[in-house]
């Protein structure tokens, strides 16, 4: 696939002892607001073409280790080191650029635009030349690949509709499409199933799946539904108040009392 | 030496003034969120209230205040109600200008009405000039920042100690928590206006002893009444003083030292570069 | 499936074929005009109209399409006036290079403003401009090089050199084509991936930045093309007028928003919009001012403010959607029809 | 390539730009139609361009002169009393007034066949664009427009005159003041009233007079001035004849228009403590100033380049009084003046107002007329070598000039000169105190302090 090329092309930095596999890696990471730490000191590596789930009670700082990675928040501390590039404190485009493409908690289309639009705009934007955008259109390619994306998550038929229009779980399965548009090395999907009615959650995740399987896409999940996180992830990351609590594959989460306390004690 | 002094004396009374008349705006902008660009048509209105009471029943434009802070609380909250809650809705261009064809209404219909003849109010209480140990101040001047300073005391003792005021503060400090804890935000942003307005309507009032009336005053006090809201830092009623005192001192020593054309673009150049480097205004912790 | 697409590719055709014969009558229309309309008057309020669809896209093109409220166009009107000016003026250069230099100028001035401010959001941005239009008149008023407060007038002395034709058929025909420079630039960049990315920047930042649009440097490139192109509908403006002075663009700079209003009442973020707004506000203007200018004491303005009002409260869509209404549904209409 | 097709067919569908597009071009043809037929109604069958060679019948019924007045913008009230001041005009042509004052005997233009002068009013809003629109609206609204007239504003007389050049057609002014209307060799421009040169020059030769007569003992002089164009061009005549008339410049200051307050101006005159304060201000400001001087006891005398100087608002407050300002008349001088005085009566009986601020306005729009009558032809060259051989007597004015004779190359009123006059009496009005021989009070120099007022 393209980014495959782009891959060689792009790895420049090597940071020592890094095992290639490892797509992402983040060493210390410290985030405050005033007073209260949101991130202490957190570490964790996320390894190619795997499902990686974060769970955690609410206010455990998970979204706020996705703004921290995609750059909405500067951290206080430590790095972010994504493909052996050293991105800590870049400006969110340019960290999409190189490769992770993010969906929020509450999905974020452009309402005025058509569904279609929004798949053209969450395209790639390496190597595009602001002056060169004036006057070239979205290429022939670009449109095909939307379409086959949106026939993908099966929203194909609301191509032509404003994204206002689209029903709540339609609007996420466009976000899902969305992220997928830009060949992303990496997925972040902040609780893509929440709200969610059941039938469309299966379809969610079997897109995911599918998608992993597919393009082999790296995703990094947010959830708390344990039934879907359990179910598609590979390996799972516990986090709670800021800290990492327990690394494993989902049994090992599921038997570990820490986590159970995390969630259910007091 | 003395001239400069003179000159910085000057300049704090001016600016005493000019954060009265940024009061009323910061509280608007802080509650409701909105530039209101009409804020010196409000000064203009309660100029004329004050100039007419004085002239058609012989009432002196000091005593006057009350009758023009109740005129523009009413009009405040009044043209809050049937123009801004409507703009409020739209986008922040509809919003800007929204007000700004508010303020091109009101500035040429009192034109329409009233003719854009300059009237001034002649031997008022407070006209004519004293000497106190050597530097000249304005009667009127004078007694306007003194009850510019009463009025924002007032304003503070408000906002800080009664209830309404704790919920004015409270829905600009965070809408979707006041809300929350049940604050009726319709009627404080209606309180906000109403009390922004009734603010800038004395300033009007009190500007009449020393300054002509005409419909198209008020402009260049909104700008100066932005830029001090600005430095105070957008929507926050604290160090509103500070401001006015530093817009009207700046002015002042850039006007007597440097050039008098240059006093506005000073203030204007210094407003720019406050924005640049301190967004979020000078006297405001991140 | 491919026999929707063969129907609609018909439908398609049939509808291109139209629509070149519209745009075909209308310009024909536009072309003959100074030709069928012997009266000067007329013909003027039409340079106006150009001359204004001019400055109202390019303010469209960073207040409409990226909803950023810039309030210092006046200021570009002005580079574009004066360098008109001035180039003849001083160095004996024929102000037909104005249309070169100005923009030059013009975009480098709306780089510098823009770079900073625009890291600023909302009403910062609109504040900011806002100043910056005043502390440039008064730089403006006191600056000897271009006459200060004075003004230059530029001796009418018809030449095409000089770019002063005695009849304004030339005139007319100068601006109309310009004008129409214009709209096809700007509908390229509608339908560009610029035009897309703006308006996604209008709509969401942050959302538009995750998905790797670098956000400020797309807002300072709408804000320097729009200053640009700005500048050239001040080169038409002076060479029209033939007089320039600071009050004319940017006294409290009423021309910004004059401006502004052109593309907010035709319709932001639309091609059509400027356009629209052009042609219904100048002549308003021009008619109100006849009719209800010897009232005296400004009572058109006080109309005027209403009127924005009016819009703003009510109509923030502008004259465009209404005709997209209207479209819809006679495409609605047609669609029955063939079913 | 079906898929392609697919593409561009829905591409199309994405947007209605295109459609958008004719739906303006449609507006356009609608409009440029209806504009159309707006100016077709208006229109004579006589060719609209003003080619007057062509439009000339024998005796027209009436003569249409373009009138442009600020009726809108920042004086719009000043605006009106000068429509007013031309009307009356156009009312002592058309009717018989016994007066010696020029064309008032006549009954419309005699050598026209008693063609009846009619003024057609434009609005020139007193801004440069404005005032070029409604000229040019004038001019093709009336193909059979004889002359133009006015504007009051510098800025906005400026594009009319562009305009009458462009289409060749006489104009007079009779109220602007910016000397470089006559400085550009306009070859259709004509002003009857003196400009800020002329009046500034009066002003420097009172101050001479003062020390030769009252050895006032004037020295250092600063000046004061908005920052417009007419303040800055008073500047540049005050730099140019101080150092004419061997005064010295001690304080230059540039003040930007309509201000929050002086103080600083002030502080900065009181400073420099001069003999005499010069100004260019309009009524605002003027009124802003004479309060500050007063809160700073500042008691030198000032001397204004008219404008705000003269207006009523600035004269009714109290501070105003003693101040001094140069000007074409003051109502005092009627009384040596009776034909003027009978004039000043009836435009007073009609308008309520008193025609001394617009006596200039008055005199020019007569001159024209009488110009127009002396070349007995609408024919533009005509008229406009009538102007330049206009050469009107002492006895026919209604301002206190010694005459009225253009210029050949500039066009100005060579005879045209300013008073200087005083606030002073109770109710405060402007009297001409210099040239001393027909002044109608006494002058008071140096003002008293401002306790003793």
């Amino acid at each position: 696939m393209a980014n495959r090329n782009n891959d060689v092309s792009n790895t420049t930095i090597k940071v020592q002892n890094q095992e290639d596999n490892k797509i992402l890696q983040i060493h210390q990471l410290t985030k405050r607001f005033g007073g209260l730490t949101a991130l202490n000191k957190v570490n964790m590596h996320v390894k190619k073409s795997e499902i990686l789930g974060l769970i955690g009670p609410n206010g455990s700082g998970k979204t706020t280790l996705f703004n921290c990675v995609t750059g909405f928040y500067k951290p206080d501390g430590g790095q972010i080191i994504f493909r052996g590039e050293d991105t800590t404190g870049k400006r969110p485009s340019d960290i999409a650029k190189l490769g992770i493409s993010r969906s929020f908690q509450i999905t974020r289309p452009f309402d005025e635009l058509t569904v279609f639009e929004n798949m053209l705009i969450s395209q790639s934007h390496k190597n595009e030349s602001i002056v060169g955008t004036t006057y070239t259109r979205f290429d022939d390619t670009t449109r095909e690949k939307a379409d086959e994306l949106l026939k993908f998550v099966e929203i194909y038929k609301l191509r032509d509709h404003k994204a206002a229009e689209i029903s709540f779980g339609q609007r996420k399965l466009l976000e899902l499409a969305c992220t997928l548009m830009q060949d992303p090395e990496m997925v972040m999907l902040d609780e893509p199933t929440a709200g969610v009615n059941p039938t469309l959650i299966n379809k969610i995740v079997d897109d995911i799946v599918r998608a992993n399987e597919k393009f082999g896409t790296t995703f990094l999940i947010i959830e708390h539904n344990m039934n879907v996180i359990m179910g598609i992830s590979h390996r799972m990351y516990v986090l709670a108040s800021g800290e990492v609590l327990r690394e494993g594959t989902p049994e090992e989460v599921r038997n570990d009392p820490k986590v159970l306390e995390a969630y259910f004690g007091d | 030496m003395s001239m400069i002094v003179q000159a910085i004396l000057t300049g704090i009374i001016m600016g005493c003034i000019f954060s009265l008349i940024a009061t009323g705006l910061a509280l608007i902008w802080g509650v409701v969120e909105i530039v209101n660009f009409a804020h010196g048509s409000f000064m203009m209105l309660g100029m004329y209230i004050a100039y007419f009471t004085s002239t058609l029943l012989g009432i002196d434009p000091v005593l006057s205040i009350p009758l023009c802070a109740g005129v523009l609380f009413l009009w405040g909250s009044a043209s809050y109600k049937i123009i801004v809650t409507r703009l409020l809705k739209g986008k922040l261009l509809m919003q800007i200008f929204g007000t700004f064809g508010l303020m091109l209404a009101m500035d040429y219909g009192a034109m329409a009405l009233w003719s854009p003849n300059y009237r001034v109010l002649e031997n008022t209480w407070f006209s004519g000039s004293i000497k106190i140990g050597g530097y000249y101040f304005g009667e009127g001047q004078l007694i306007a920042s003194f009850v510019s300073l009463i009025i924002l005391g007032l304003v503070a003792i408000f906002l800080l100690y009664t209830k309404t005021g704790k919920a004015l503060r409270a829905s600009a400090d965070d809408k979707v928590a006041a809300v929350t804890v049940g604050i009726d935000s319709e009627k404080m942003y209606t309180y906000a206006w109403g009390i922004g307005s009734a603010c800038v309507g004395v300033a009007g009032a009190l500007m009449t002893n020393f300054f002509y009336v005409h419909p198209q005053v008020g402009a260049i006090f909104t700008f100066f009444a932005f830029i001090c809201v600005a430095l105070a830092g957008f929507g926050r009623i604290k160090g509103i003083i500070v401001a006015g005192l530093m817009v009207g001192v700046i002015r002042s020593i850039s006007g007597f030292m440097v050039a008098p054309w240059t006093k506005d673009v000073a203030v204007f150049v210094i407003f720019i570069i406050i924005l640049l480097l301190r967004p979020q205004g000078l006297f405001m912790g991140k | 499936m491919d026999k929707i697409n063969l129907g609609s590719m018909l439908e398609k055709t049939r509808k291109k074929s139209i629509s070149v014969l519209l745009i075909a009558i209308a310009l024909l229309v536009l072309a003959v005009i100074p030709i069928i309309i012997d009266n000067d008057f007329t013909l003027s309020v039409f340079i106006w109209i150009f001359i204004y669809i001019i400055l109202g896209s390019a303010w469209n093109l960073i207040g409409g399409y990226t909803g950023q409220i810039a309030l210092a166009h006046g200021v570009f009107v002005a580079i574009g006036a004066y360098s008109a000016a001035v180039l003849p003026k001083y160095y004996g250069i024929t102000p037909w290079l104005a249309f070169i230099i100005a923009p030059l100028i013009a975009a480098c001035v709306g780089f510098a403003i823009s770079y900073p401010t625009l890291k600023l959001k909302g009403h910062y941005f609109a504040m900011t401009t806002l100043a910056f239009g005043f502390v440039t008149w008064k730089v403006f008023l006191h600056w000897d090089y271009i006459n200060g407060a004075a003004g230059l007038n530029i001796p009418f002395k018809p030449s095409f050199s000089a770019m002063i034709f005695s009849t304004p058929d030339i005139m007319y025909y100068l601006s109309f084509i310009l004008a129409a420079g214009t709209i096809i630039l700007f509908y390229i960049i509608d339908q560009s991936k610029l035009g897309m990315y703006l308006k996604s920047i209008n709509q969401d930042e942050e959302s538009a930045e995750n998905r790797g649009i670098n956000v400020h440097k797309y807002k300072v490139y709408a804000m320097t093309l729009s200053a640009a192109i700005t500048s050239i509908g001040g080169v038409i403006f002076a060479q029209y007028v033939l007089f320039v002075d600071p009050n004319l663009f940017m006294e409290g700079s009423l021309m910004s928003i004059r401006i502004a209003l052109i593309a907010i009442v035709g319709g932001l973020g639309t091609v059509l919009g400027p356009i629209l707004g052009a042609f219904v506000m100048i002549p308003l203007e021009e008619y109100t001012r006849a009719l209800l200018g010897g009232l005296g004491r400004g009572f058109s303005l006080f109309i005027y403010g209403i009127v924005i009002i009016v819009i703003a409260m009510y109509w923030p869509k502008g004259l465009a959607d209404i005709i997209c209404r209207i479209e819809k549904k006679i495409k609605g209409v047609y669609h029955g029809k063939s079913k | 390539m079906v898929d392609k097709m697919k593409e561009v067919d829905k591409m199309e569908n994405n947007k209605n730009k295109k459609r958008k597009i004719f739906a303006c071009l449609i507006v356009a043809m609608v409009f440029s139609f209806t504009l159309g037929c707006i100016s077709e109604e208006k229109e004579t069958p006589a060719p609209t361009t003003v080619a007057p060679t062509t439009a000339a019948p024998e005796y027209p019924e009436e003569i249409k002169i373009g009138c442009l007045c600020p009726l809108t913008g920042p004086i719009p009230s000043t605006g009106e009393a000068q429509r007013q001041a031309i009307e009356f005009a156009a009312w002592l042509v058309n009717n018989y007034v016994e007066s010696p004052v020029l064309m008032c005997k006549s009954e419309g233009l005699e050598n026209l066949g008693g063609a009846k002068v009619v003024p057609v009013f434009g609005d020139g809003g007193c801004n440069a664009q404005v005032a070029q629109q409604s000229a040019e609206s004038l001019v093709s609204q009336n193909p059979d427009l004889v002359a133009l007239y006015g504007e009051l504003c510098s800025s906005a007389t400026q594009t009319v005159a562009n305009v009458a050049e462009k289409y060749g057609i006489p104009m007079v002014n009779g109220s602007s003041s910016s000397p470089k209307l006559t400085a550009l060799g306009l070859k259709w421009f004509f002003r009857v009233s003196p400009h800020d040169g002329l009046f500034i020059r009066t002003m420097f030769d009172f101050m001479r007079d003062m020390n030769a007569e009252k050895n006032a003992g004037i020295k250092d002089i600063a000046i004061a001035y908005e920052d417009t164009e007419f303040g800055t061009t008073s500047a540049e005549v005050f730099k140019e004849y101080a150092v004419e008339y061997g005064f010295n410049i001690i304080e230059d200051i540039s003040y930007s228009k309509n201000t929050t307050d002086v103080d600083n101006e002030v502080q900065r005159l009181k400073a420099a403590d001069p003999d005499v304060i010069l100004m260019a201000t309009y009524a605002a400001d003027t009124i802003l100033f004479f309060k500050t001087f007063e809160k700073y006891d500042v008691n030198i005398p000032v001397i204004g380049n008219g404008s705000g100087f003269t207006k009523a608002e600035f004269l009714a407050i109290p501070e105003s009084r003693y101040a001094l300002s140069r000007a074409t008349f003051t109502p005092d001088m009627f009384e040596n003046m009776p034909s003027a005085q009978d004039l000043d009566e009836m435009f007073e009986e009609r308008y309520g107002i008193s025609m001394a601020d617009w006596t200039r306005d008055v005199m020019a729009f007569l001159v024209l007329c009488d110009a127009i009558n002396r070349a007995g032809s609408t024919d533009p060259e005509a008229i406009r070598t009538a102007l330049l051989e206009t050469n009107i007597p002492k006895s026919a004015l209604i301002v206190p000039w010694d005459g009225i004779k253009f210029d050949p190359a500039s066009h100005q009123n060579v005879y045209s000169a300013g008073i200087v006059c005083q606030a002073l009496g109770d109710p405060i009005r402007m009297w001409s105190v210099w040239p001393f021989e027909f002044a109608g009070k006494e002058l008071v120099w140096p003002p008293p302090p401002w306790d003793q007022r």
